[in-house]
């Protein structure tokens, strides 16, 4: 059962890489920065690695988030 | 001519990373086989929490058996935040936004104790759930940020002066130095909690784990410290 | 679990190929983020043994996961947390001064 | 050797204190900065003479269980460096720097620390933290001035240096999963049995990352950038001790853990051998088409590393001996 879930997990965390990177939209590659950390959260307590997994999620998932929408909000009024 | 360039171009990085993928995929196959050595991790497993006093082994090695690496890190911490102060503008600049309702003003007054409750139980129990100075530090440091993203910045730094961040973040780092020289003074060497005739407890209360306990407390001030200062300087900043 | 070694592989050149090829600059921030991350999967993989438990040792178990890893994993998350801090600084400096985020445009008013 | 540790230790509670004494007492900022400075020159001296026979300390008293540290002559080599150019450089900096007085010294101290990690710790993660601290310290000094080539040059040096690191924390995080200890020396142990191929490969992930960082010829881009437009004695420590610190790790992990047989069998030392020829002609070739003074002295420098490079991977004793007084004679000229 874990196995099922861990390769769905899998195919989405690759299709989250793959959307971040390609999409021509920066506000909604940077939405799926906290997907792509969420899953990985996820990996890691399957993994039996609780305390990597509280700071991937506190860390990865939400400040550096935050960091990546205020860059935005202050780069992209400029350009109107 | 320039498109048939520009092809090249892709495809010739896109060769690169292939090139690069097969060589990983070789040097994995090949390593998968051959590891199987882990006396370290086997001892510290085995003898680990009688050596230290926690619970949590991650913790312990990350606060016992190697914190020089921890103190290495926390300076890493403290040298960004220095660095993205140092970079902001001494003219404010205010985020460009909408206004939020009365609603979330009136619910954030009660999420900032929960905020609090969870931040201290994350640094206090460091040594015996998961979690730790790092984490717990970075939750403390969320009520900071949470009052700069619903009021305003300068709330924000009313409530915690910018001063009081910078001087705790230094503090933080001495303290941590100070600890490690306590080794010293008792005839051990720089850092030891265990050696140093310090009383381990029973391991799984509250107050055990020699010097771990005190170094996640530091830690997480000091890092909770810094991440406030990060942010708001990314906010300020022109 | 080996196809967790092709996804760590898979992130690891996918951010590389970004890093190297996309124009705009916080597309190659994103990047870093994604060969980070890649690595702190590959340290919790290989610290990982099958059926084991996690290293909190409140009884005695008979397989545990490796801690030193995880230690490794949870320094290498916090270093790059705050390198990407000062790397947005930096993009927000750089776009403020040269008014573009395109790294095309940016070599062209260097000069 | 107690010793050893303080010298990590006080760069960093002098860096620290600093950032305090900016905030309340402002006037402390010479005699802090001088007399740290005069101590940390004597301790490295007491250090400096005590390398020989090689020592340990191992902090927290673990043993090889922890995280240790090594003095021997080679190391307490660099420190002689560490200690000539740091006084000096301190004493002309007080005069030079006229904004911001306070962070370009909390940064150079918190940049000494870090280097002086690298040259004393011998685990192998920690040698990729230390690293991350002097090339953080490193990139504020590089944007110091605030001027718009010198922020764009600093973030060219951020993405390349933070590129080289990516590949040498996989090359550590594999070492570590092929021999399950992170100590230098234990890693040569358990080295030993492994076959040929796999060890190659392996060595091509760290030296391909420690180029980066030093700047050999494909990879120097971001070298000249980086040094235009910031403050002339962060050039001198950039060149003086940032990338010599590079090269010394690159050195101590390839000289201790693959060991000189192995290296002359696989033919690196040939190819670092050509890799420096080609860089310093090229480089020397580019610095003719300069008409900056300091992008002229950097590209100097990426030469003065190919003659290096030459002189330390010839594979001999005499060849290390050679390159090491290069080194310091670099150093010695770049700070003049």
């Amino acid at each position: 059962m874990i196995d099922i879930i861990l390769y769905i997990l899998i195919i989405f965390l690759a299709l989250t890489a793959f959307f971040m990177v390609f999409t021509k939209d920066m506000l909604s590659s940077i939405i799926a920065l906290p997907i792509f950390g969420s899953i990985l959260v996820v990996i890691f307590v399957i993994l039996q690695a609780p305390s990597a997994a509280l700071a991937e999620a506190v860390i990865t998932a939400g400040l550096t988030t935050g960091f990546f929408v205020i860059t935005i909000n202050k780069t992209e009024m400029q350009n109107d | 001519m320039i498109r048939i360039n520009e092809m090249f171009k892709k495809l010739y990085k896109i060769s690169l990373v292939v090139l690069l993928a097969i060589f990983l995929l070789y040097v994995f196959n090949e390593i998968h086989d051959l590891a199987s050595k882990s006396y370290l991790s086997e001892h510290y497993i085995s003898k680990g929490v009688q050596e230290t006093g926690a619970i949590n082994l991650v913790t312990s090695v990350l606060y016992d058996y190697r914190s020089f690496d921890t103190l290495g890190e926390a300076t890493v911490i403290l040298t960004a935040s220095a660095i993205l102060a140092f970079l902001v503008p001494l003219r404010k600049v205010a985020m460009h936004g909408t206004k939020f309702l009365i609603i979330v003003h009136q619910t954030m007054i009660f999420i900032v104790p929960y905020l609090a409750v969870l931040g201290s139980y994350l640094i206090l129990f460091g040594h015996l759930n998961p979690g730790g100075g790092f984490v717990g530090g970075v939750v403390l440091a969320l009520i900071p940020i949470v009052m700069t993203i619903t009021y305003c910045i300068e709330f924000s730094e009313y409530k915690f002066k910018p001063n009081i961040k910078t001087l705790l973040e230094d503090l933080g780092s001495i303290c941590f130095i100070i600890l490690g020289l306590f080794g010293i003074v008792t005839g051990s060497n720089f850092l030891a909690s265990g050696q140093s005739n310090l009383g381990l407890g029973n391991p799984g209360e509250l107050i055990s784990g020699g010097l771990i306990l005190c170094l996640n407390i530091i830690i997480g001030i000091k890092v909770g410290a810094g991440m406030a200062k990060i942010f708001n300087s990314l906010i300020k900043g022109e | 679990m080996e196809i967790l070694y092709f996804i760590v592989i898979f992130l690891f050149c996918l951010g590389i190929y970004t890093i190297i090829s996309q124009k705009n600059l916080i597309k190659i921030v994103i990047g870093f983020t994604i060969v980070e991350s890649s690595l702190i999967l590959l340290l919790i993989l290989v610290g990982y043994k099958p059926g084991g438990t996690a290293p909190i040792l409140d009884k005695v178990y008979q397989i545990v996961v490796d801690p030193i890893s995880q230690a490794l994993a949870l320094t290498s998350i916090v270093i790059g947390g705050s390198v990407t801090a000062v790397m947005l600084m930096l993009v927000i400096k750089i776009q403020k001064r040269y008014g573009t985020l395109n790294i095309d445009k940016i070599r062209k008013l260097h000069g | 050797m107690e010793l050893a540790v303080w010298v990590i230790i006080l760069p960093l509670l002098t860096g620290f204190l600093l950032g305090i004494s900016k905030l309340y007492f402002n006037k402390i900022l010479f005699p802090l900065v001088m007399s740290s400075a005069i101590i940390y020159l004597y301790l490295l001296i007491l250090v400096i003479q005590n390398s020989n026979p090689p020592k340990l300390y191992s902090i927290g008293n673990w043993g090889l269980l922890g995280i240790n540290l090594m003095v021997d002559p080679f190391s307490s080599m660099f420190l002689l460096i560490i200690a000539i150019l740091f006084i000096s450089v301190i004493v002309f900096s007080m005069k030079y720097i006229k904004m911001n007085k306070h962070k370009y010294f909390i940064f150079t101290y918190l940049m000494i620390a870090g280097i002086a990690g690298m040259v004393l710790t011998a685990d192998l993660f920690n040698l990729y933290v230390f690293l991350e601290v002097s090339s953080m310290s490193s990139y504020a000094l590089s944007a110091f001035k605030k001027t718009d080539k010198g922020i764009e040059g600093t973030f060219k040096y951020l993405i390349m240096s933070t590129f080289g690191s990516f590949f040498i924390l996989l090359a550590t995080i594999l070492t570590y999963y092929l021999t399950g200890t992170l100590n230098i020396a234990e890693v040569s142990l358990g080295f030993q049995d492994i076959p040929f191929m796999i060890k190659s490969m392996l060595m091509c992930l760290f030296v391909f990352g420690y180029v980066i960082k030093i700047g050999l010829v494909p990879m120097h881009a971001w070298l000249p950038d980086a040094y235009e437009d910031s403050p002339i004695p962060y050039n001198v420590f950039s060149s003086g001790l940032v990338m010599k610190s590079a090269i010394y790790a690159l050195i101590r992990v390839l000289y201790i853990i693959f060991g000189i047989e192995f290296l002359s069998e696989s033919g690196i030392l040939n190819i670092f051998v050509y890799w420096g020829v080609i860089t310093f002609i090229i480089s020397h070739f580019l610095a003719f088409q300069q008409s900056n003074l300091i992008r002229l002295l950097a590209y100097s420098s990426i030469a003065q590393i190919g003659y290096i490079i030459v002189g330390l991977f010839v594979g001999s004793e005499k060849g290390l001996i050679g390159g090491s007084f290069h080194i310091l004679n670099h150093a010695i000229m770049k700070g003049v």
